[in-house]
């Protein structure tokens, strides 16, 4: 049984491109929409892979996306916190760098 | 090659194609936009899977409030650049209860 | 009881110092009372224990450590030597530091520390095997760091921190020889003439386990090239240096050399492996080197410190040159320096308390102005060159005797010359101190009235030469060091 | 009556009390210092029942919902559980007692602490027990943000930045070791610690999830070369939340990776030796920047980088004879969570006190406050392996299974390591003893706090002492 | 990006690295998927138990039945992620200006889509036993969408009632799984047919904190009047 899915293999895809894009953007609102990015593809390699549907894993991807919105939601307080105590919505590695955002052309 | 097939390769690509474009435009705001997208198209793809319980967790909280939160952030961000008091003057060490 | 008592010598100064530490600057008395009341009855437990030794008694306290190996505190009559030497010396520097430090900062502190510090001493005098070894030298190190830096000055940081380089690198070696020889043998129990002999293993990871093991003790003990941390821990208070330098640490350092020596290898065991001889080398070099070095050193205490590097070296040489007599001679010696280095540091500590004299030259005369002190730094000055009927020549006799009868003549020659070059470094003070004419005014003088100075500074380095003259005047009487000595390396070779 | 005490579900109250004394933290504000510190000492009794029920016991299973693997999910305490429970239980009551008083002056952070720390002890304690891979990666997640909550609670730059880094690192971790549990159960079916275990064989079909969830671990632990999040967050952290970072948390993920690594006890040569390296280069890496800190927390945030370092020496060592190495390993990490603890706590009040932690400014601080820097100077003791501290009876098992296979390059990491580690503490003492030129303002510190510190800083030493007592609880848990 | 990028830009050997080991990762799971067997899960096992616990959707079973602990935990998780949130500091002011033409924009768009999804949960609920999860969000999401379209102007969040809606999902869980313990039942193990109604109870309770706590995330700090 092969589990190299249609949707298996769009998860194996979301996550490289999450992982690269949370590597190298700068601005943290990006960074969070990789992490995003890359559970998506988890979370559909997880069900995707399997041939029936099994409640199993939809149940741990419900699971997983409340906790991810969670970690979400955190992620997205601290940026803004961030951004009133040092002035720019980066870690302090990155605040030379091109952040991708009109509002900071 | 039966058109459910195809209608998951379309969502397959429509997937990769909307998450490339969601990490690599210049405007945030697109970025958000753009994510929002994936997330319900993401929806679609658990419905397709027979998974409808999951379908609808991703279009509420993975599109509907996740995408919400981006956008709140966003536009706090921006109003905070918009905003006369400039942050950029605080000192780094101003933090918002720093007792 | 008997597995009690060893658990008992150590509390009857650890417990004080714990309490010391708690109480307040002020409370002077309590604090001198428990200073002395612990020193007092640690004596009063070991001379129960040495008789309970003498009717073949096992006193013996044991605790699992570490998977397969205990914690040992074991009273034989090595140990009982060593401690009985520091537990005395104790009860005589406690005296001199009450009186040495009164109404200086922190004295606490530094009583507290204190006493910890002998505790270390003890229990490494005590250890029953390599393992506890180990814990009570890295204890000591730690506890005497305190004490070095007790000034708190830059320097006293220096020397603490040089202190504790050297050390330290000491107490890693010691560790890892530990640990490769536990890998080999499964053991690390002391036992008399050791327990490697007869095991197969392969000899030359025998000579460099040796070497690790040696290095290890040998920076405490001062051994050339690893000297470097003493002349400089000069900045300690007096009774520290008196302590450090005639007990605790570099005693300590000799006394792991022997320990590893007899009861780990076992002496003709070591020497059928042929690494005595090398010992035996290192040792006599840093006799003759230290010597000379303290020929040009003007600072009193650095002139000490130098004489210490080389007096503690000859109970190496005794040691590595593996003859039942010359063991005599260094084991007694372990005893004798002890008691003659810790009264010239009483004296010199009189001198800088009493007139602010730190230096040879500013000496003149002082034997007029303190005649007691002066008496005593000059007995045990005698002492320390050998001269009879002083103890130290009773060691130098035996270790001359001991070299000849294995046949190393070449030892005779270094102790011959080192004697000639502590009498060149001791001589010179006494004639300054006794014929030249004392100076209108010394640096800093304080006056205690119609004393040369404080009981309590007087009274121990006074106690102490004493009895070095008794135990030489009457070296074969029953229960001298040497008798006690002989008693000991009897037992350590093979009848 | 008694039955009852030793047969009550202390597994899972260890889990729901921490659970519910958050909860009513939360609820109510006001009372949050008191209601947290009595849960605190709830949470503890709990834990430490476990460890009763283990010791007198064996290793208990209980099955929640009563389904039982592989539908249900399990949860399993054996000794390593037990020993992490304990560990957690102690350190977290000192943590308790000395933040109900360091806190005291900032009524706005007592409010956000308790709950938060409160949720974290649950994490660990559901974390120690699991037995179901999904389930952990919830309690991971579950330690993870309410960890970076807490680090973000400083609300400075420098900590809002570290709480960022930190949680997007424990994010990526997350998924790291997600990854790995969606191929274990597409591949074997089961989400069960132990029915995994029985069907995995090796391969690359074990390799590449195992790889997986070992690289997120990794991350979470924070080994070199993964170290770099760790310092900032550890070090701004506040000092409570420091000791409960460097002494608990990272515990709880390496935790987890001697769980799998004993669960499919992976073959092949390469991974352990990689494993051994890093550890040796975070020893080297975390000593000598320790060495260079200016500030005190920083000092003791990079001690923690080199100290889990030596954990992972125990991988290429465990070869022959297994039980020595990995017992060493766990021996040290349970030591270093008291000791690091300690250590944090102790900074906290020397911090306090001076109002700064500059360590060139230290200026005679032993006459300030004695007890603090005793407490410094134990835990530094058991850090650096002297005995006779529950350090060095760890760096003793580790040694003595290098020398034993004579695999000297790991003995002399660990013997270099030690004078590292001891120069570092010892760099903090003599700066402590000495006098500084400038003059600096003084605080009283609460006697509680420092007390605290030194009685944790006392049981890392006394370690050294249970050894032969704590050791054969991992009998039947080592491979 | 492909603009000429100033010299503190990751540099083209990061890149190359980084896009080597995405390969490596790449090619290992697709590997491992296409190549290895997939064992047959748990599907089956999970069905024939729910039909004899009595609740028809399996998901809904495994979420709140047999892993109903990995559920505890993750209420818990939302919980301690709202703590945290409000531990950052009050809530930063909503709209002190009427809302960007975007986000109405957006909500136009979004609230019919809501509204679809909460009829279509209504249906499913009279089904099947339904999900807490969609339910609360999407109470929450409309809830959200009302505050972002600004329609009212100042949210001032009465600090109490939130606390206990937010507590209210996990402690009843915590209550119901500690409560059914007793004559050798385990935590969590419903006592035979109460099984439907204790998940319904637990399910409403959730329900309410999964929105409140949503809603107070989105909200993005704690209540300005909090006591």
């Amino acid at each position: 049984m092969n589990g190299l899915t249609v949707f298996a293999l769009t998860g194996v895809g979301l996550l490289v491109i999450g992982l690269w894009a949370l590597v190298l953007r700068a601005h943290l609102i990006r960074k969070v929409l990789a992490l995003n990015v890359m559970g998506s593809g988890v979370f559909l390699v997880l069900v995707g892979a399997g041939a029936a549907p099994d409640p199993v894993p939809q149940a741990m991807v419900i699971t997983g996306i409340v906790v991810t919105v969670s970690a979400t939601a955190l992620a997205l307080a601290l940026v803004l916190r961030i951004d009133t105590a040092t002035g720019k919505p980066t870690l302090p590695e990155d605040r030379e760098r091109d952040l991708m955002d009109e509002h900071w052309q | 090659m039966s058109a459910g097939l195809i209608l998951d390769g379309l969502l397959a690509v429509i997937l990769i194609w909307l998450a490339w474009a969601a990490l690599s435009s210049r405007d945030l705001f697109r970025a958000i936009v753009l994510f929002i997208a994936f997330g319900l198209v993401l929806s679609m793809a658990w419905a397709r899977l027979g998974a409808p319980d999951v379908a609808l967790a991703e279009a509420a909280i993975g599109a509907g409030l996740t995408g919400a939160l981006l956008l709140a952030t966003w536009g706090r961000l921006r109003r905070r650049r918009s905003s006369k008091e400039q942050s950029q003057a605080r000192p780094p060490d101003g933090g918002d209860n720093a007792d | 009881m008997n597995a009690w008592l060893p658990l008992m010598v150590l509390a009857s100064s650890l417990v004080p110092g714990m309490i010391i530490f708690m109480l307040p600057e002020k409370a002077v008395a309590l604090r001198t009372t428990l200073n002395l009341g612990g020193a007092v009855l640690k004596i009063v437990l070991l001379v129960l224990m040495m008789i309970g030794v003498f009717h073949g008694v096992e006193y013996e306290f044991r605790l699992p450590l570490v998977p397969g190996l205990d914690f040992v505190l074991h009273a034989d009559a090595l140990s009982l030597m060593f401690v009985n030497l520091s537990a005395v010396l104790w009860l005589a520097t406690t005296v001199y530091a009450i009186g040495y430090l009164e109404g200086s900062p922190h004295r606490s502190r530094f009583f507290g520390y204190f006493s910890l510090c002998v505790t270390a001493t003890v229990g490494l005098a005590m250890a029953g095997n390599l393992l506890t070894f180990l814990v009570f030298y890295e204890a000591l190190t730690l506890t005497t760091y305190p004490l070095v830096v007790h000034r708190g000055t830059e320097a006293a940081r220096k020397a603490g921190r040089s202190y504790l380089a050297h050390t330290l690198f000491g107490g890693v070696l010691l560790l890892a020889g530990t640990v490769w020889l536990y890998s080999l043998t499964g053991t690390l129990e002391f036992v008399d003439r050791g327990f490697i002999a007869g095991r197969g293993i392969d000899p030359d990871v025998l000579r460099m386990i040796f070497a690790v093991l040696i290095l290890g003790v040998g920076v405490k003990a001062a051994i050339l090239p690893l000297h470097g941390w003493l002349p400089q821990a000069m900045v300690a208070p007096a009774p520290v240096s008196a302590l450090l330098h005639a007990v605790a640490v570099v005693k300590a350092g000799a006394f792991g050399i022997v320990r590893i020596v007899f009861d780990v290898f076992g002496v003709e065991f070591a020497a059928s492996l042929g690494v005595t001889l090398p010992l035996a080398i290192l040792a006599a070099v840093t006799i003759i080197y230290a010597s000379t070095r303290a020929l040009f050193q003007d600072d009193l205490k650095r002139r000490l410190a130098f004489s210490t590097v080389s007096q503690v070296s000859y109970i190496t040489l005794g040691v590595a040159i593996a003859g039942p007599i010359a063991t005599i001679g260094g084991l007694v010696h372990l005893v004798h320096q002890g008691f003659m280095k810790i009264t010239l540091f009483f004296c010199a500590g009189n001198f800088a308390e009493t007139l602010g004299v730190h230096k040879v030259s500013e000496m003149r005369g002082i034997g007029r102005r303190m005649p007691w002190t002066m008496g005593a730094f000059t007995l045990a000055a005698f002492g320390m060159i050998g001269a009879p009927p002083m103890v130290g020549f009773i060691s130098k006799w035996y270790l001359g005797l001991g070299a000849l009868e294995v046949g190393q003549d070449w030892a005779v020659l270094v102790l011959a010359g080192s004697s000639l070059l502590n009498a060149a470094y001791f001589l010179p003070i006494l004639r300054t101190a006794w014929f030249d004419p004392p100076p209108e005014s010394w640096p800093e003088e304080r006056s205690f009235g119609r004393k040369e100075t404080a009981w309590a500074l007087l009274i121990p380095p006074v106690m102490t030469v004493a009895a070095t003259l008794s135990w030489g005047l009457f070296a074969s009487m029953p229960g001298t060091p040497l008798d006690w000595v002989q008693f000991i390396a009897a037992r350590k070779y093979a009848p | 009556m008694t039955d009852w005490l030793a047969e009550a579900p202390w597994m899972l109250l260890a889990i729901a009390l921490p659970l519910l004394g958050a909860l009513l933290a939360f609820l109510r504000p006001h009372r949050a210092a008191m209601i947290g510190l009595i849960g605190a000492f709830m949470s503890a009794g709990a834990a430490l029942a476990v460890l009763l029920q283990v010791v007198f016991g064996g290793p208990r299973q209980y099955e929640v919902g009563g389904w039982g693997a592989p539908l249900g999910i399990n949860l399993w305490a054996d000794g390593l559980s037990a020993m992490m429970l304990a560990m957690t239980a102690v350190v977290g009551t000192a943590v308790s007692i000395y933040a109900r008083v360091y806190l005291a002056d900032s009524p706005n952070k007592v409010r956000r602490f308790w709950p938060l720390w409160l949720f974290t002890w649950a994490a660990l304690n559901a974390l120690f027990q699991a037995a179901d891979v999904f389930n952990l990666y919830v309690t991971l997640e579950l330690l993870g943000l309410s960890a970076v909550a807490l680090v973000a609670l400083t609300g400075t730059g420098p900590a809002l930045w570290g709480a960022m880094r930190y949680l997007l690192v424990s994010l990526l971790g997350s998924l790291a070791y997600l990854v790995g549990v969606v191929l274990l159960y597409h591949l074997h079916g089961t989400l069960d610690l132990t029915l995994l275990g029985e069907r995995a064989d090796g391969g690359l079909a074990l390799a590449i999830p195992l790889g997986a969830m070992i690289a997120g671990l990794l991350l979470k632990i924070g080994l070199f070369p993964f170290h770099v999040w760790l310092p900032p967050a550890h070090g701004s952290a506040r000092a409570p939340v420091s000791a409960v970072l460097s002494g608990l948390v990272v515990k709880g993920a390496f935790y987890l990776l001697l769980r799998l690594w004993f669960t499919f006890s992976p073959e092949g040569e390469g991974l352990p030796i990689l494993l051994g390296s890093l550890g040796a280069f975070a020893v080297f890496w975390g000593s000598i920047q320790a060495l260079r800190q200016e500030r005190l927390k920083l000092l003791v945030a990079y001690s923690t980088v080199a100290q889990l370092g030596y954990l992972f020496i125990a991988f290429p060592l465990a070869g022959m004879d297994p039980a020595l190495a990995w017992g060493g390993s766990i021996y040290l990490a349970v030591s270093h969570a008291l000791a690091k603890g300690a250590m944090f706590l102790a900074a906290g009040s020397i911090m306090m006190q001076g109002g700064h932690d500059e360590i060139a400014e230290l200026d005679r601080v032993v006459d300030r406050m004695p007890l603090s820097l005793a407490a410094f100077a134990l835990a530094g003791i058991s850090l650096a392996g002297l005995p006779p501290s529950g350090g060095f009876v760890g760096k003793w098992m580790l040694l003595q299974s290098a020398m034993a296979q004579g695999l000297w390059p790991w003995a002399l990491v660990m013997i270099v390591g030690g004078v590292l580690t001891a120069s570092y503490v010892f760099r903090v003492l003599g700066f402590a003893f000495t006098r500084s030129p400038h003059a600096h303002e003084s605080h009283n510190v609460p006697h509680t706090m420092e007390w605290t510190a030194l009685l944790l800083a006392l049981g890392a030493v006394l370690l050294g002492f249970v050894a032969p007592w704590a050791l054969p609880l991992l009998d039947g848990v080592l491979p | 990006m492909q603009t000429e990028r100033d010299p503190c830009e990751p540099g083209v050997v990061l890149r190359g690295m980084l896009a080597v080991l995405l390969a490596c990762v790449a090619c290992g799971l697709c590997w491992l998927l296409w190549s290895a067997p997939l064992a047959p899960g748990l599907g089956d096992a999970v069905r024939a138990a729910s039909a004899q616990s009595g609740i028809a959707n399996p998901v809904t079973a495994v979420l709140l039945d047999f892993r109903g602990y990995d559920t505890l935990l993750e209420i818990a998780v939302m919980t301690s992620t709202l703590v945290g949130v409000w531990a950052l500091g009050p809530a930063p002011k909503l709209h002190e200006r009427p809302p960007s033409p975007v986000l109405l924009g957006l909500d136009s768009a979004l609230i019919p889509f809501a509204a679809v999804i909460c009829g279509y949960l209504l249906w499913v609920g009279a089904t099947r036993a339904g999900g807490a999860f969609q339910a609360g969000s999407v109470l929450a999401a409309t809830g959200v969408l009302f505050i972002l379209s600004g329609r009212r102007p100042r949210l001032g969040l009465p600090d109490a009632p939130m606390r206990w809606g937010v507590v209210l999902g996990l402690a009843t869980f915590l209550v119901v799984a500690l409560a059914v313990m007793g004559d050798g039942r385990q935590f969590l193990e419903y006592p035979p047919g109460s099984t439907k109604t204790l998940i319904l109870v637990i399910e409403a309770a959730a329900t309410v904190s999964i929105a409140v706590i949503l809603a107070g995330l989105f909200i993005g700090g704690r209540p300005d009047r909090e006591p």
